[in-house]
């Protein structure tokens, strides 16, 4: 893993648009600075712009070209509200590479992606070089508007999940992953996802003995691992997701009852 | 414009400026490696320290509020034993004069912590009266003179470096407790530590914050710290850190025309990691457009 | 969703919602007719009102803070006997409860205010304790329970209509001026008034406000005024009417769920003069979508 | 002069541009409601689009036509500046018509303006019918940029004065009233602009016996009358420039020394 001076810029936007029905976004932005070497898995801290949002959004680096990189997000409240309306061309102080990306070595890792945590995931297939697997989930084929074109030709093996089996199985990422385990000769599982989703997947992967990594979300203030705001206890004692993480090793986190 | 001069003195610390970073903002100083100038601070106040290591508050700790924050970190702490032996070493290469804010929950941990910490590393200790007196049913130190004084007068038997006590704003006479304090031989005063406040989710009908309510700070409390730092100002004679809100050089010039010898910039790192960097650059500029060279001529200018 | 009711009673007073508008903010009610619908108001709380009538404050009376503000009006407002003869007969036709916010320089003056408007058209009075207290050295009565208690008292004595006591949030412990508040004999209690504060021009090195310090109001006091909301509500049984920084209904639904039986809207008004109909509306679909029918179903629903 | 309800509208932004050099800015916005009848003095208050300015800003009525009324004003500040940056085609929200307008009984109008009070003279030029007379002071010759051509048309005769006499007459416009009251027979002045301007002519004008109207400005919070946060004391006692003004007789107003 290589580590990377924090740089602070005022990017440009260069492209901004709606790519998922269900509010999903994507954003391109030029921070001039050679991106090419960020982890998957970091992370971004971005200011809202326009003034009225006091604290940065942390948002995970979904691609890199570059000077450039991809973020891809979701419409929760009102930062991500304030940043839809961005324009093209205007600016956007990001912060970055925050925290440590995932850990590459492996032979055949899988990527289980649920909602926005598919969003690392890409970069992360990228740099296995289309040597990984995804699993990835969503409530209903509707949400996997934008996730399938991006992963098109990125990954080997895709599997999908929706809620109510509109589109690929039925059900959980986590209710088929043994099954697809079963099947394949993974020797790393990589999962961002809603936390139920990566802590059964976590058990899973500890029951079937493959290596696994998560990715958390804690609210952030400084990203910078000075504020405490995301302090999370493991069995190496306290930590602190936004500069110890967001990438922890499964085995490494106790995931809240 | 380069006989500009923003070195100041404050209870006897030499200072490359008036400009610190608030305790708990800035971690260790380390974490800003990248963004800060140490040339340009006057000095690091680090995290509030405590006796033992402390893990803080579970649940969410901060939330967004209008023009502010709250937080209830909880004092999470590696411990004034960590700080000394393993955090102290590393962070003197900044050759910036190092504050350590320290909290007790008895009068006599604010003693045994100042004893502690009467090292070469450190310039000064900031005594943090926020939190609980669990002897006398958990009210803060800082909101009753007398609690306070105590807790000032065993810092000071206990170390020969100045003692800085932070106020708390959630009181009804802030000058009457800046007198206290004076009285009790503190030797600056720093104001104004976060007001209390509240954040309720009404989605899912619970307090946002994991301990139900934090502190506020940022732009939201500027008003009122300024007109504390004002009100402390005229009831004593001791040197003050202003901070609550400074986000810019224009905030920081109005702290020092209320009366402020330092100001102490807090929530502003989390939003521009550099700010002390800006904030220094502004401050000369200021003074170069008022013909001024030294930011002792606009401290307590304030006419009013 | 025909079925949700805003209505609503609070300290005997009927009200067609829990909305009601902050004293000072809201004029008397005429000057925002085109754009209030007085049916979906509790009451209207008109501006503090003394004896005789008052100029309020020189120089400039307001300041922006971010998202706040800061007033220094100085009680400006005709005298009580104006209120009486000219405005109440003009303001009847609304139908609307009329409570008027009084505030004395001597305890006496409360009780005369009281006295005079014990009168059909003031649906009940609401003591403003923040203004300074001329006989004991000009310390507000809102400060220290012991003088709050006698406004109190001297209000209740003089009126049959309910006496809402307003108070200061610049205190140390809210919650026991609630409890004195209380224990005095009030019947309802308004929180908070505005927070002590001041902005400094740095160009001309004056104060902003022409009266140096004022009240700081608006978006930026709401995690102060809902975690004092909370603390009164664990501390007395009174109805409370929550009020700072209102801007919306999820706002004030935060305050419901604090333990505010009504809300009050201030500095809102000046930003959208129709923000009181928007908070009504806001608050039935906010019912509807968590299928609830009465207001009363939330009020101090906070899991905590 | 007629009295309006209060409206409060989203505006559609229809023009927006820098007319002056000197930062003075012209904004034409579709207010979605009749305008024509808006009295010259009259002003709106402006709520700066993006969320973080808390309180309206008040800006005199320049021009209306149709829907529309066109604001002109200057960057002074936090909320002018956040204003500039409004995008033809965006919303901001306009509250008004508020205040009462210029008393237009006269036959021989002079309009006297300083700096951005020439803005509110305009309608009022329009007002007249051609038939007033404009004097008007900047302090050189390019701050006239905006004004010049703006009034070019709707007034009789435009007297100049700059402070530094690179256009028109030398000196303050007061210095030179006198004379242009002597040489003309006017029968009310109206003027806008900086308040020792208007003192002075206040002062000129009562020492000619001739009619004299003001418009003033003071902080303002609600715009309504509610607040009390623009009171004056008046000769007739105390006055809200919101509301009894902004316009008041000269004879009416202290002027602060
Ligand atoms: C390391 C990391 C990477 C992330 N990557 C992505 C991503 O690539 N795409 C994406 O859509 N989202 C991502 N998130 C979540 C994203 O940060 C939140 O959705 C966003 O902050 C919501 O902001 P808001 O103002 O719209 O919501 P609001 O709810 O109004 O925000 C209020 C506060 O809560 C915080 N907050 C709200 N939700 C979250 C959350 N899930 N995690 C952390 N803080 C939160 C906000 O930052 C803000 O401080 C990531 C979070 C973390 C910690
Ligand atoms: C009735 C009236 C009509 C006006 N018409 C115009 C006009 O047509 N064109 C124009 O350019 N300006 C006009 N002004 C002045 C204009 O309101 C201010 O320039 C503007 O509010 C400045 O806002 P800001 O945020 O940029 O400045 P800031 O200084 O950051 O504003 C801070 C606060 O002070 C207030 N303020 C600052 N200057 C003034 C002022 N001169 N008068 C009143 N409040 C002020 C602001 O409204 C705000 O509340 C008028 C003022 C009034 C009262
Ligand atoms: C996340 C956070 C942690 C803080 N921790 C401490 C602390 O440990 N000790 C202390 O005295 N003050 C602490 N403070 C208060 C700040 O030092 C400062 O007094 C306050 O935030 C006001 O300044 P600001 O508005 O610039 O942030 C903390 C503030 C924040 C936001
Ligand atoms: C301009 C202004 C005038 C006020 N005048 C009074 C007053 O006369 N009496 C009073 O008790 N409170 C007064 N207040 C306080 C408000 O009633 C209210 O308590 C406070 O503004 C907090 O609510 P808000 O944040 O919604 O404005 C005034 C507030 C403002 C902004
Ligand atoms: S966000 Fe500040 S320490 Fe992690
Ligand atoms: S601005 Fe509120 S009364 Fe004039």
């Amino acid at each position: 893993m290589i580590l990377h001076k924090h740089f602070l810029a005022d990017g440009a936007i260069i492209r901004h648009e709606k790519i998922g029905a269900n509010d999903v976004y994507l954003l391109d932005i030029d921070i001039f600075t050679n991106a090419e070497s960020f982890a998957a898995g970091q992370f971004v801290q971005l200011q809202v712009p326009d003034g009225e949002i006091l604290l940065r959004r942390p948002l995970s680096i979904a691609d890199v070209s570059g000077s450039r990189i991809v973020l891809i997000y979701r419409l929760i409240g009102k930062g991500t509200e304030r940043l839809a309306r961005a324009a093209v061309g205007s600016k956007v102080s990001i912060l970055g590479p925050l925290g440590t990306g995932f850990g590459l070595e492996c032979k055949r890792p899988l990527l289980v992606g649920g909602g926005l945590g598919i969003a690392p995931l890409l970069l992360l297939a990228k740099r296995f070089a289309g040597q990984a697997d995804i699993l990835m989930g969503c409530k209903n084929a509707a949400q996997m508007d934008w996730p399938l074109p991006l992963f098109k030709n990125v990954v080997k093996n895709t599997f999908i999940t929706t809620d109510d089996g509109s589109m690929g199985m039925r059900g959980f990422t986590a209710e088929h992953l043994p099954k697809i385990l079963a099947e394949n000769s993974y020797d790393k599982v990589f999962v961002c996802g809603p936390e139920i989703m990566m802590k059964t997947v976590a058990k899973i992967t500890a029951g079937h003995k493959i290596a696994c990594e998560v990715s958390l979300e804690k609210r952030m203030a400084c990203g910078l691992g000075a504020c405490l705001s995301c302090t999370i206890e493991t069995r190496q004692g306290r930590k602190k997701v936004c500069k110890d993480g967001p990438v922890f090793n499964s085995t490494e986190v106790f995931f809240d009852e | 414009m380069s006989e500009i001069s923003l070195k100041t003195e404050l209870a006897g610390i030499k200072m490359n400026s008036p400009i610190m970073t608030a305790s708990g903002t800035f971690g260790f100083g380390e974490e800003f490696e990248d963004f800060a100038d140490f040339s340009t601070l006057g000095a690091i106040v680090v995290k509030g320290t405590t006796l033992q290591p402390r893990s803080g508050n579970k649940g969410i700790r901060i939330a967004e509020t209008p023009a502010g924050m709250l937080n209830c970190i909880g004092l999470e702490n590696p411990g004034v034993k960590v700080f000394i032996d393993e955090i102290s070493p590393r962070i003197k290469k900044y050759n910036c004069p190092i504050i350590v804010n320290i909290s007790g929950s008895t009068v006599e941990e604010y003693g045994e912590l100042a004893n502690m910490l009467d090292i070469d590393a450190v310039a000064a200790v900031e005594l943090n009266v926020s939190c609980p007196n669990v002897k006398e049913g958990g009210i803060a130190f800082g909101v009753e003179p007398k609690s306070m004084m105590s807790v000032i007068r065993a810092a000071k038997k206990n170390t020969h470096k100045p003692v800085i006590i932070k106020l708390s704003p959630n009181v009804t006479d802030i000058a009457m407790m800046a007198k206290a304090a004076e009285e009790a031989g503190a030797d600056a005063i720093s104001l104004i530590n976060t007001l209390m406040g509240m954040a309720i989710d009404i989605n899912t009908w619970r307090p946002v914050l994991g301990n139900i309510t934090g502190g506020l700070s940022g732009p939201a409390v500027k008003p009122v710290a300024l007109r504390m730092v004002w009100e402390v100002r005229k009831a004593v004679s001791l040197p003050i850190i202003g901070m609550g809100g400074i986000m810019n050089a224009q905030d920081a010039i109005e702290f020092f025309l209320a009366g402020a010898d330092a100001v102490a910039v807090g929530t502003a790192n989390f939003v521009e990691p550099d700010i002390t960097v800006k904030i220094y650059d502004g401050l000369e500029k200021y003074l170069g457009q008022k013909n001024l060279t030294d930011i002792k001529d606009i401290i307590g200018k304030l006419q009013a």
